[in-house]
């Protein structure tokens, strides 16, 4: 018993806790899917190869960019968003770091930056500068060149962050 | 950014995978999809169905075998490499795989996709065929084993034919390896790169300087003798934005030669 | 971007002539053609599907026989129209007689835009170069088709 | 509605001595929602029933359209409709040219019509019902091109032989201006030196800001009026280009913009899209929404200008001291004139750089190519001056055997000199440039230089270092378009704000400009609640722009390094006009002179009984719920509006003469690289940047921006470059090629800050922002420096990557021959 090949197919998935099921066609990207059919529009598009990383979210645990994730091939996991930072309109530790150090302007790359930021501080409580900069390698950031948010990791780690 | 229609299968085992494939000559198998993906954004390729091979356990995993072969499922992710501990055997493997791209792509993209996407400026097809793996290739025939250093046959294509799936990537024991390369910026895109492996001769495997890896075996370890080897290799490299041909023939001589003292310092 | 050389065949030259004149067997060296239409002498169009591993670029090409002079020199316009290209080509060859055989130099200029593009230089060339060394190498084929038959 | 302008820039009050939120780093408003991914850009808005546009464009840099075929497209299954090229060309009218003829002859629509003239160029535009159903069709548009030769290098455009791009203008010179101040002649004939150096390349790039463009908009068809929702960063220039091409009035456009996701100038110029959008939404009766793609960007909008500085002599006494400068510079505008020729002009408001030489003479020849259009890019056009004066000094410096440093120093316009009016009649208002270079060197550790020379090359590597020193000119005199074209009415500039006292108490401020990160909702927010005296959390500043709302001028937006001085211009003139409605207000309620009143905690209460007090909230209501009995005199709205207009004069056309912007904030930044002489890759391994802009309302948000230009200045200076084969197709389309810097590629940075108020700005700001270029220069200069040893070559290109640096350690000679030293 062969697998059917679709061209399009229900998709279910939990996002930041709540579940939503669509039908979807195949090609559909993850990230469009979250943007246009979800409506879920926290998550960002910033170029066209993936190299960006505004796209970043966590799916069933890994920081992945979700423009080079088909929608049906995130049938049946748990992906974790922007959306689901703050609780009750309070900003997290990160979020509040990232906004104690001008870590953010435009605001674009932001999602993905805190995403990279929260999956690099749930691995590594305390990383150094170089781990740092590690981990947000694949998000692109065009207006602060990086310094600032270096700053608000650090600080969201709890370390000091000299001014 | 937008793909065409495209059909999607997720087979649970290797055989329904090969099934699909065989039936559908237009279809593509998916591995990570990082580089796949992307080329289907900009249409610059289209397959008519997807075979995504996330779902079959059978592709995944490493196993370092009793003689120090270790065996490496294609479908395992260059983090999955980065944090094995069986990985460590040949340590280079993980190191470079630490080079590769980014966080997330390392989280998704996996060792298999990224020899067989052959990209010229890829890490790991110059890194197996300086190391000697061997490629198991499964069709609905049975498999077969093709070494790396006839495995790649050009951009994006390799013995990996219609109706087959790569299926094992072997990897034999050794230490004595090294990796160099110049890319756009810190661990960005390379411009050239080099494996090299000294173990039983030195071999030096050379990447963005073709459409596949070249080869090259210097007599000896001396930088002047590898630059030599290099050199007589008569490389054909292309011409981009990045580098002209003469500047990537320079770099393959002088990157070749790092890789090798890397090496070089492992094996003493 | 401009790729040139040259090749021996094992047979005369009106042998290669032929051959390199003949749209059918002209056809048979494109890379995973699919149909081809002969409209006269001079103008001819191949449906292919180039093979690129990650899937097939399908293309209309279109050929026009610019210049002949029987039996040394030709010269062949190609445009192809794909979704995920545009490729626009010239090509010229050259066959001399030499040592019993027949040498064939060679230049095309090809010009490749569209989509493809986007994806880099650093895979374009070379898949250029892929599909020149893939003419021929079925040329080859050809001509000693040509022979036996 | 009370109204008020005035012309000359308000003083601030001496009296006040509390300290405000003015001059504190205080949290930006913006941040609660953009860290929630809650701001709203424009590809998050969703309209029903919106059908999504995609362009169909040329694959060729230059060709002939025979003809464009849209059936098969509109036979697709969710297509809703097309537009072509000669659609467009009938229901419109090309947009209006900003040159001087030949360049005032081009036709330009807002798709190809007849010739594509470059690869990227939309020619048609397909929408339908999903976004990949979009593209599936543009797909079977069938376009018969005919091919034509492609001219890219700017060089050869002027060639006899080379093809014409617009046939109405019959020549690819599209404009040209020759400019001369002081006496040429007199300072060569005193020069001991002349320093030739026969070409010099700025390249092209632009700020790539992570968000493209995009549009969602509808047409009210009983109306007639359109909502363009979009991130254009200039909508008024937007409007004055859209309406007359539409054959509409302006109040038919309804341009509405909330968060922006970085704009660097490279938003101004989405227009031709714009309208492409507009008509859709007319045609098929149903919002349309257009989302550009990264390689969309990249190939069709808002490329930076390229520029060659041409045959340049440089007079120079043996001490260094520079007495002139002669060059040609030949500028790359592409292949439409969307926002040139301004670039022909906005340079010369750093004429001499930061330098005293006052005799200059610069051949300005601006040529169109088969590339993708220019526009303004951070730094525009000033950036690539600048880096050519910068060039020149370190030049010049080198062939002498001088140091950079001191020859700088000889040659800054110096601090007692302020306000120094430079040879071409503009002032630079304030500023202490050798100060500031005495702190960047001192940041990177100037001093031990020689030390880590030689710590360097024991790793086998060549230190160099290097000094970029830029200015920042912010809030155009618009009258300088005149020196392109004298037929223009423009000139002066202008901003607007509103701010109101709204019935429950709140202060709701409305702004006329489009910010895309630069903090205006918090930054507003500081000055009003100073001004009112009270909390920061009570004023509500509207994020975001709607033409709607009333809040703009003609020069309204976000550009050109304006919004300390003309944004903030206009709030302070709008509280202002407020706080005495609300005084006098309160005199009427409490019975004594609107004198009598202060305004502090949140209430208008007597200076002399502070238990005599109205909450903003009672004001609020009594003026606009509870009003009987107030006296029928009482001119009072609580809603006060004010155009800032800075104090200009037009400009003198004939000696190309006058003051042309009204701030200049100075960067200067040092840098340290490491050279691999066997491969060319190179590292910056220290970084300082100084900046001096004047008062700071809010200094994280400055060094947030010194911090951001620096790093694209670092992206520009290594990496990033729109490079073109001579066939026109752009070999950089997206971010595989075109090499932004990412994390890793950071240097460590430190910050340096001097503040020299700004005489002619209410609060002593200065517009700032775009200073980045300073870190070009640096990283060039230091490149040559670290080559010295290596047969001295000359950094010629602003773009130095890899490659290039190899050429020149392998050949230092070539480069070498573009500069000769004459006896004077």
């Amino acid at each position: 018993m062969g697998a059917p090949v679709v061209t399009s197919q229900t998709v279910r998935v939990e996002v930041d806790g709540t579940t939503y099921e669509r039908a979807v066609e195949a090609r559909r990207l993850l990230v469009h899917f979250l943007r246009d059919d979800l409506d879920l529009t926290g998550t960002h598009i910033g170029c066209d190869t993936g190299n960006c990383g505004a796209c970043s979210v966590i799916v069933d645990g890994k920081l992945l960019k979700s423009c080079m994730l088909l929608a049906v091939q995130a049938d049946g996991s748990s992906i974790e968003t922007v959306d689901g930072l703050a609780e009750d309109g309070q900003l997290n530790t990160v979020q509040q770091a990232f906004a104690d150090h001008h870590g953010l302007q435009c605001g674009y790359c932001t999602p993905g930056m805190l995403m990279s930021a929260t999956a690099l501080l749930r691995e590594n409580s305390s990383p150094s500068d170089e781990e740092i900069a590690r981990a947000i390698q694949g998000n692109i950031c065009r207006c602060t060149g990086y310094w600032n948010i270096f700053k608000g990791i650090k600080a969201a780690s709890g370390q000091e962050v000299a001014e | 950014m937008l793909l065409s229609e495209v059909g999607y299968a997720r087979p649970e085992t290797l055989e329904q995978a090969l099934e699909i494939l065989v039936e559908n000559p237009g279809a593509r198998a998916l591995a990570g999809g990082q580089t796949l993906i992307n080329v289907m954004k900009a249409r610059a390729a289209s397959p008519d169905v997807l075979v995504d091979l996330g779902g079959i356990p059978e592709l995944k995993g490493i196993e370092l075998g009793s003689d120090g072969t270790l065996e490496i499922g294609p479908m395992t992710t260059y983090a999955e490499v980065i944090s094995s501990a069986e990985a460590r055997a040949r340590p280079i493997l993980g190191e470079v795989c630490a080079q590769i791209a980014d966080v997330q792509v390392r989280n998704r993209g996996t060792v298999g996709g990224n020899i067989c996407a052959s990209d010229p400026t890829n890490h790991l097809p110059p890194l197996l065929a300086a190391l000697g793996a061997e490629l198991t290739v499964a069709g609905m025939g049975g498999a077969r084993k093709v070494s790396a250093g006839e495995f790649f046959l050009g951009v994006y294509m390799t013995a990996v034919g219609l109706g087959e799936l790569l299926t094992k990537i072997s990897i034999p024991p050794g230490r004595a390896d090294g990796f160099a390369s110049v890319p756009i910026g810190v661990d960005g895109t390379c411009i050239v790169n080099a494996a090299a492996s000294l173990n039983g001769g030195a071999r030096i495997a050379l990447g963005c300087v073709g459409a596949v890896p070249v080869v090259v075996e210097p007599e000896s370890t001396k930088v002047e003798a590898v630059r030599g080897a290099v050199r007589e290799a008569g490389l054909e490299p292309p011409s981009d934005v990045h580098a002209s041909a003469d500047y990537r023939r320079h770099l393959a001589e002088v990157i070749a030669a790092r890789a090798v003292r890397q090496a070089s310092e492992r094996a003493g | 971007m401009r790729v040139a050389g040259e090749r021996g065949f094992e047979a005369p030259r009106e042998a290669v002539w032929r051959v390199l004149n003949d749209p059918a067997a002209m056809a048979a060296t494109m890379p995973g053609v699919e149909s081809f239409d002969v409209h006269d002498d001079r103008h001819w169009r191949a449906n292919v599907k180039i093979p690129l591993g990650l899937g097939t670029l399908g293309m209309t090409m279109d050929m026009e026989k610019t210049e002949e002079r029987e039996p040394d020199f030709a010269s062949l316009a190609i445009k192809g129209n794909g979704v995920g290209a545009i490729l626009s080509m010239t090509t010229a060859f050259n066959l001399s007689e030499q040592d019993g055989g027949t040498k064939m130099d060679w230049e095309a200029d090809v010009r490749i835009a569209g989509p493809v593009g986007s994806m880099g230089q650093r895979v374009l060339q070379p898949i250029v170069n892929q599909q020149v060394q893939h003419v021929l190498t079925a040329l080859d084929e050809q001509v000693r088709k040509a022979q036996v038959g | 509605m009370t109204e008020s302008t005035v012309t000359e820039p308000l003083v601030v009050e001496e009296t006040e001595t509390r300290r405000g939120y003015a001059g504190q780093s205080v949290p930006r408003k913006e941040d609660h929602r953009l860290l929630q991914g809650e701001g709203v850009f424009v590809d998050d808005v969703k309209r029903h029933n919106m059908g999504f546009v995609h362009f169909v464009r040329s694959p060729y840099a230059h060709a002939k359209i025979r003809s464009v075929d849209v059936s098969k497209a509109l036979e697709h299954p969710g297509v809703v409709g097309t537009l072509t090229g000669e659609e467009a060309a009938l229901l419109t009218d090309p947009f209006f040219q900003i040159s001087s003829p030949p360049g005032a002859h081009l036709r330009d629509f807002c798709l190809a019509v007849g010739k594509a003239r470059f690869a990227g160029e939309p020619v048609a535009a397909v929408v339908a019902t999903t976004r990949e159903t979009a593209r599936d069709a543009a797909e079977l548009v069938e376009v018969d091109y005919e091919p034509l030769p492609a001219v890219t290098d700017a060089r050869r455009a002027l060639d006899d032989d080379a093809p014409v791009l617009h046939d109405d203008a019959g020549t690819n010179l599209t404009w040209e201006g020759v400019y001369e101040w002081g006496d040429l002649d007199a300072a060569f004939a005193e020069a001991d030196r002349v320093v030739k150096i026969s070409e010099l390349h700025f390249h092209r790039f632009n700020s790539t800001p992570l968000e493209c463009n995009g549009a969602l908009v509808e047409y009210n068809r009983g109306t007639g009026q359109w909502t363009i929702i979009t991130n254009n960063q200039f909508p008024g220039f937007a409007a004055i280009m859209m309406g007359p091409a539409m054959r509409v009035g302006l109040d038919k456009l309804r341009f509405v913009t909330q968060d922006i996701g970085g704009g660097f100038g490279n938003k101004i110029t989405s227009h031709p899209q714009l309208v492409a959008c507009c008509l859709l939404a007319r045609k098929l009766r149903r919002p349309v929404q257009w989302t550009e793609w990264r390689t969309d960007f990249h190939l069709s909008m808002s490329h930076g200008n390229e520029r060659w500085f041409e045959d340049t002599e440089v007079a120079v006494k043996n001490d260094g001291t520079l007495l002139g400068f002669r060059t040609t510079a030949l500028d790359d505008a592409g292949a439409w004139l969307r926002y040139e020729p301004l670039g022909g002009v906005i340079w010369a408001q750093v004429t001499p750089g930061m330098y005293r030489w006052r005799n200059i003479r610069l051949d300005f020849k601006q040529v169109v190519t088969n590339k993708a259009p220019c526009s303004p890019n951070r730094g525009y056009s000033r950036m690539q001056h600048l880096w050519f004066t910068e060039r020149v000094i370190d030049i010049v410096a080198h062939e002498l055997g001088l140091d950079p440093v001191e020859v700088r120093k000889r040659n800054y316009i110096r601090a007692e000199e302020m306000p120094y009016e430079t040879p071409n009649g503009c002032v630079y208002d304030s500023g202490d440039y050798a100060k500031m270079l005495d702190t960047a060197l001192e940041l990177i550790g100037y001093d031990e230089l020689e030390s880590r020379r030689v710590d360097a090359e024991a790793r086998g590597r060549l230190l160099g270092a290097g000094i970029g020193s830029t200015l920042d000119s912010g809030t155009n005199n618009f009258g300088q378009s005149r020196l392109i074209n004298p037929e223009l009415q423009f000139s002066g500039n202008n901003e607007v704000a509103m701010v109101k006292l709204d019935i429950f108490g709140e202060i709701v401020v409305t702004l006329g400009t489009t910010p895309q990160g630069q903090s205006h909702e918090t930054t507003a927010a500081q000055v009003v609640a100073d001004m009112l005296g009270c909390s920061i959390d009570d004023v509500n500043v509207r994020a975001g722009h709607d033409s709607y709302w009333n809040s703009h001028a003609g020069f309204s937006g976000t550009y050109a390094s304006q919004f300390a001085v003309t944004g903030l211009g206009a709030v302070r003139g709008a509280t202002e006009l407020l706080a005495a409605e609300m005084k006098k207000l309160a005199s009427v309620v409490l019975g004594c002179s609107p004198d009598d009143i202060e305004l502090a905690e949140g209430q208008a209460r007597m200076k002399a009984n502070p238990e005599a007090a109205l909450p903003f909230m009672a004001l609020g209501a009594i003026i606009n719920a509870n009003n009987a009995g107030l006296p029928e005199d009482l001119d009072v709205t609580l809603n006060c509006r004010y155009v800032y207009r800075p104090p200009f004069q037009p400009p003198d056309v004939e000696r190309k003469f006058g003051n042309l912007t009204l701030t200049y904030a100075a960067q200067v930044h040092a840098v340290l690289v490491e050279v691999d002489p066997e491969t060319g890759v190179y590292e910056i391994v220290d970084y300082a940047a100084v900046d001096d802009c004047g008062v700071r309302i809010n200094p994280q948000i400055v060094e947030g921006q010194v911090m951001g230009a620096t790093a694209q200045a670092i992206g520009a200076a290594t990496h990033e470059t729109f490079t073109y084969d001579e066939d026109g197709n752009l070999l950089t389309p997206n971010f595989y090629d075109y090499h932004v810097p990412h994390a890793l590629d950071m240097p460590p940075l430190r910050t340096g800050n001097i503040e020299s108020p700004s005489p002619f700005t209410s609060m002593g700001t200065k517009g700032m922002g775009e200073g980045g270029g300073a870190g070009i220069h640096a990283v060039c200069a230091a490149l040559q420096d670290a080559l010295r040893s290596r047969g001295n070559p000359i950094v010629y290109d602003s773009c130095n990557p890899y490659r290039r640096v190899w050429e020149l350690l392998s050949d230092p000679e070539s480069s070498r021959q573009r500069v000769t030293v004459e006896p004077g």
